[in-house]
């Protein structure tokens, strides 16, 4: 193991060589990818040092005391780069590696489907091996960033007579071609974080076929599992202390990169409640002196505090790397529904009458209406709570499975009278 | 005179029932029919994008050519005397299809505040133009939050002419429902004698309208600023006959509630019959059937108790807190079906270009309006014990 | 259609002749059925005389206004009876219904088993038949007044090769032989209003089967359907206003039968949550003037309302024929259960820290603790929330069923370890 | 001396953590080992029906060889030190096992009384016999209703001699714990200048003691009627103190319940994993999957607060509301288990010879017992404001 003096020492030697804010972006990138210091944790093939984890954030504090820019983060991009490092070949590494560091190449993900919701595995967007080239036709959608992509990972069907875990591929799709139309898709509280991404006869080279045909969902299941683990969350100061402050080319280009990245996520802390706005509003209003309004707002901070802590004890072990099982995962996102729901009945108590109103000029403006109308979306996003509780029953508590109506040929299985082969 | 007029004028329940007579299930059918061919989502999606919020060839159709402006308005004053359920049957029909138009504020709002509070020459003068929908008004009614404080951000002083009827109003009140297409503003106003009627000519130049932004931008929602407005004093609104209007209208919307609640259940339960994961219709999932039966519990228990209160409203008999109970019944219920109309949709549900948050957000609009079901709980046991100590 | 005066006339005329207080109460029941007055509704062939539904009530009134005792009414004794009226032979009802009439015979229900309870069509008590007669072997449980009871109607499995449906057979069972123990049942409030019976090598005479092999769960289906229609309710009073001032040895012999009778549901009203004593229990305590458990008070006021409401529109459109789909018997006992569980968590929070006291001392003599440890029955008792909930979906809803893991020979469906034949 | 002793004798958690350390652990295995044993269901049925309620031989054990009645006393007054983190341990496997015995009413309430109040010689004398066992005391403690109430249904009267710390106590005390079995009550006394401990002897005959009926016979309860009882003044609880003393029973007593409410969990869960309906286990059916899942969740959060308020009272660090909360979640989701836990047993869950009454009883008595979760929520919300005026 190196020492991190050492890596500290190399690195900023290397830094005082190479770094400079009035570089571009790419030209900078280019030159961190090249110096190998834009994914240190990658294997040392592929633009890495074979760096632990424990190295890589020595790494990361050394450019955040710095303010250097690193490799791209932000979106599903990390999702895409980490896939392919686990599943790609040496020539699709080669290929779509790079680029993905540098940020020349954004990304998104092709997997939930209009008619395959919580039943992923159920996807019927179809792959079929015509003239040596894969055609792909059907629809995606909650695509985030759809319309910034450059490529997608895409799970397609190429097998409709396997059970249907079996039958699916995982694909790196090119959406900059004819036959791809994206439109955004507009939600219920105003916002358009996400894409619906239609795909009529489009084509896939079969070089970008990832392991081979019937793998992709065991594919998926490692971008699920990385995503779970939070690769895709940006941070909005992207790893930079008063990254607005700075001055130079490299940080006005990254300003920007951040912000198309962030756009989508500007409400979801509406959606999670805005527990933190419940006292004050109360305050504000007089509403604390109420008894009934007390109780209620009581059990919010009584369960948000519960979840709190339980997080941080669960983070705690996993730190400590602990083997236990951790329900976290799927508690902590059935604890946030129930929060949110909380929070919106309490944020409702609150405002009386004034809960009809939106726009700025509404309590806090416009933040409130913009939490009644967000906190449907915490239960379904991302795994719904019906989903959440058959995952805690069955994992945590160890509660048997319900009987299985999917099972043998995909093609027999009753499915969506919508999706578009049948 | 399109509808059919009611042996009984008053009301047409047989006692201890929630359920209709004959003749009150054809006018339902007639009203249902209406609704569904003129409020079609597409008109409700046109018109919620519109200032004015209402298409006026349907409302000269709604009032004129089958009467239901005036349904509930005696026919001394031009109405067709029916009582507050048939109204009920109306408001559940405009709740199923979200429909957008000035019923609420100038029928059931205005009508009824002229009705409880007006003096008689005013009631002639003013309510035939209302019954026959030629006349668009609306209640200046400040504030909602807590009705008993009713009309003081609003101050009424004599003009010069001391004999005359004839006042200003000054100040401020929020949430006024339809204002911009109102031509007349019926104000409450709290007075040294009491509470107080005016009535404010909308094209007055001494008030200001102000759009608010809504959350349910079917229901239109003004502010409205009175500067030394002229004004007519029309009447007097003891704390009887107020009570009486704020049971009035609470019913109305609670009916409205209940129609809206009732089309989210049926097309919930709808939509989970076809939407298949799995392998199966997601109707078929034992958690999410349950969660629809114990809706459907709350929203039939809702649906008893809010046309109990209109039988209360139109025979004077049984409990007088019924309203309160079945606003805040209908509140709750509604609110959690439209919750349950986009869950059990899931992504789809929550998307703009699916109906379903149409209903949510007149839901979630609706808890409040005229009173949270917190108040209005309040409000019912603060009449337990009156009618304790009496 | 009889005319009501003649009936009058003739049913006074008749009582003017036989009836006396001094009878004992078999005497006067035995002289009942000879004159055909015991039961108007039955077939003339078997002690009635064919009465409508509305001429029985017209019977049932003239008994009343003038004090008469009527038949035997109470317990599962009318839905043997009745049972036995749709589905028994000629020599069945000969042998069986007169002395259900006369009160001479008593009987109970066995149907619900250990190992099957919500899934009552499971029962795995057993009858074969050996040497020309059939031995019962199994359990039955939650048996009202077995301790009492001559007679049970019985289900047993006879065919364990057929679907579990099929496979079940209804019998006429004598618990007065060898082979039969009763035991009481004590529930966690303390009543013991239930038995359970183990029969070991029992016997019932062929000639005690109802039709035939492989029909009981449809004969079944006709007692419970009897039983929701109310038919094992008994009226406190027996239908006889003060009949506890009435003197003369049948009202002392017909006192001390519903007595028995009735003993089981002493704890029935606090098992409802005693929703009528709220509001006095708040002005008494001054909890009334608490916001937050007027709240609470309110919400229990408001179901209680509208189930009540709800229930008496579903009765008027029973009593004027309606024929539209009643939603009525499930929603109404899962109203019963959300309303009670509301009750007991009003009448905790009236009492505060008395709630942990209990006895003739302690809230409303006692009252109010047996509520809190008797309403866990009411979602349970006469089929589960859970089963309602089915229903409700199922029924009301039209939702579609689960898929069903029960198809098949009986002998081969998982079943519960402790049941007796595996 | 049976016990490890903690390296730090205060408290042993690592911050921010609801862990426990491998100490902690270790300690956690001897204490559930020996409730195990000393405590099954039997012996739990067996003492319920009893007047005494406990079993000596298992006490002597309990305090004398492994050393739990003094765990949480420090060593200075002859209890081995140990934390309020080592009391939850204590009392989790007391609540899980049903554990009948003096614990409770001596070792927390009495002997955290004199650690809060009484004067340093007192400490001396009374605590080192409730340390190890060998004294049994309780806590007099009136109303439980109203703490802010505390000690104003006794009297206290100097003694003749007037110089003396000798009073005489009057007046009656409902819901004391253990009454019967204590030789030394612990009495708080709303005297003319503040909150007030004076102890009684138990075998005075001023004093007569009435045993109370009660839902939950694992948890004995007496009223105790003082007539001019002989009492020693012992030290005085100024508000805070009594703020604290409250705090540090009702997360003992938080506990106690999260340890009954896992049992409930678990148990329930292996039950309908057994048990079969319609050929398959009923804890397949997705409705009752649900619903485990929801009550995981409601005491994963409860436990978190819980365990989070012992390690508030050990290094006085956090929120001073964690207390209250505790109590409040953990109220509930023992309740909610506990209902679970018959319901999902079905109509065997209802009887007397399945043991799930037990815990049900002992969750609804817990519930109310030192102030219901609306009082803590209450007490919560009354801290939160004080320290934004602070």
């Amino acid at each position: 193991m190196r020492d991190f003096a050492e890596i500290r020492v190399e690195l900023n030697a290397w830094l005082d060589q190479h770094w400079s804010p009035d570089l571009s972006l790419v030209q900078w990138r280019d030159c961190l990818v090249d110096g190998g210091w834009a994914a240190p944790v990658w294997p040392s093939e592929f633009f890495g040092r074979d760096f632990s984890a424990e190295e890589d954030a020595v790494v990361a504090q050394e450019f955040a005391r710095r303010g250097v820019v690193g490799a791209a983060q932000s979106g599903p991009r990390r999702l895409a780069a980490e896939t392919i490092l686990a599943h790609g070949s040496e020539d699709q590494k080669r290929r779509y590696l790079r680029p993905i560091l540098t940020g020349e190449h954004a990304w998104c993900q092709l997997f939930s489907e209009p008619g395959s919701g919580s039943d992923l595995a159920g996807s019927t967007t179809r792959a079929d091996l015509r003239e040596g080239r894969w055609v792909i036709n059907g629809q995606k959608v909650w695509t985030t960033s759809a319309h910034h992509a450059d490529f997608g990972i895409l799970l397609a069907r190429t097998d409709w007579d396997v059970p249907k875990h079996q039958g699916l591929s995982y694909f790196l799709f090119n959406l900059r071609q004819p036959g791809v139309e994206v439109r955004p898709l507009r939600q219920m509280n105003g916002h358009a974080s996400f894409n619906e991404v239609f795909m009529t006869d489009a084509s896939v080279d079969p070089s970008d076929l990832l392991e081979g045909e019937g793998h992709g969902w065991r594919i998926a299941a490692t971008t699920l599992s990385i995503e779970r683990q939070g690769f895709s969350q940006t941070r909005p100061d992207g790893g930079l202390k008063g990254l607005s402050e700075l001055r130079g080319r490299v940080y006005d280009e990254y300003r920007a990169e951040l912000k198309i990245a962030q756009e989508p996520y500007t409400w979801y802390p509406q959606r999670a409640g805005r527990v933190d706005l419940a006292l004050p509003r109360a305050r504000q209003t007089g509403a604390i002196t109420d008894p009934a309004i007390r109780q209620e707002l009581a059990r919010l901070l009584s369960m948000k505090m519960g979840a709190d802590l339980a997080a941080s004890s669960a983070a705690a072990q996993s730190r400590a790397g602990s083997n236990r099982v951790s329900p976290q995962g799927s508690i902590g996102k059935l604890a946030a529904s129930v929060i949110a729901r909380q929070a919106a009945h309490v944020h409702t108590l609150i405002a009386g009458t004034d809960a009809m109103l939106s726009g700025t000029e509404s309590a806090e403006g416009g933040v409130i209406a913009e939490v009644l109308l967000s906190v449907p979306a915490i239960s379904i996003a991302g795994g719904t709570d019906e989903i959440q509780k058959n995952i805690i029953a069955e994992r945590v508590l160890d509660m048997p499975k319900e009987p299985r109506s999917d099972t043998g040929p995909f093609r027999n299985i009753a499915r969506n009278a919508t999706d578009p082969t049948n | 005179m399109p509808l059919h007029r009611p042996h009984n004028t008053d009301h047409g329940w047989f006692p201890m029932s929630n359920d209709f007579n004959d003749e009150q299930l054809q006018f339902r059918d007639v009203v249902k029919r209406f609704f569904t061919d003129k409020s079609p989502v597409s008109a409700v999606r046109r018109l919620m994008a519109t200032d004015a919020g209402y298409d006026p060839g349907v409302w000269q159709q709604l009032s004129a050519d089958i009467g239901l402006a005036g349904a509930h308005i005696p026919q001394e004053y031009g109405g067709y005397g029916f009582g507050p359920v048939e109204l009920g049957i109306i408001a559940e029909e405009m709740g199923r299809t979200l429909y957008c138009g000035p019923f609420f504020a100038s029928s059931v709002m205005a009508g009824y505040a002229l009705l409880e509070g007006a003096d008689e020459a005013h009631k002639h003068q003013l309510l035939p133009g209302i019954a026959d929908g030629s006349t668009l008004a609306t209640l200046v009614l400040d504030n909602l939050n807590q009705v008993d404080q009713a009309g003081q951000n609003l101050r009424a002083e004599r003009a010069a002419d001391e004999s005359s009827e004839h006042w200003q109003l000054t100040g401020t009140a929020g949430l006024v429902l339809d204002a911009s297409i109102a031509s007349l503003l019926i104000c409450v106003v709290k007075t040294h004698s009491g509470l107080a009627l005016f009535r404010v000519d909308r094209d007055s130049t001494q008030i200001a309208i102000e759009k608010l932004e809504v959350i349910d931008t079917t229901r239109k929602l003004y502010q409205v600023e009175f500067k030394q407005a002229k004004a007519e004093k029309i009447g007097v609104l003891d704390s009887a006959a107020m009570a009486l209007l704020w049971d009035r209208m609470s019913v109305a919307l609670a009916h409205e509630m209940i129609g809206g609640a009732q089309l989210m259940l049926d097309s919930t339960v709808e939509y989970m019959k076809l939407r298949m994961q799995f392998g199966r219709p997601i109707g078929s999932f034992q958690a999410l059937k349950h969660r629809c039966a114990d809706l459907l519990l709350e929203l039939e228990l809702a649906k008893a108790v809010t046309r109990q209160a209109s039988y209360f409203l139109a025979v004077g008999e049984g409990e007088r807190y019924l309203p309160s109970m079945a606003k805040a019944m209908a509140s709750e219920t509604y609110m959690n079906l439209a919750k349950a109309g986009v869950q059990l949709r899931g992504g789809i549900g929550f998307t703009w270009e699916n109906d379903t948050h149409l209903w949510f957000k007149r839901a979630k609009s609706s808890e409040v309006f005229l009173g949270s079901p917190y108040l209005h709980r309040e409000r019912m046991m603060t009449m337990i014990q009156e009618s304790e100590h009496a």
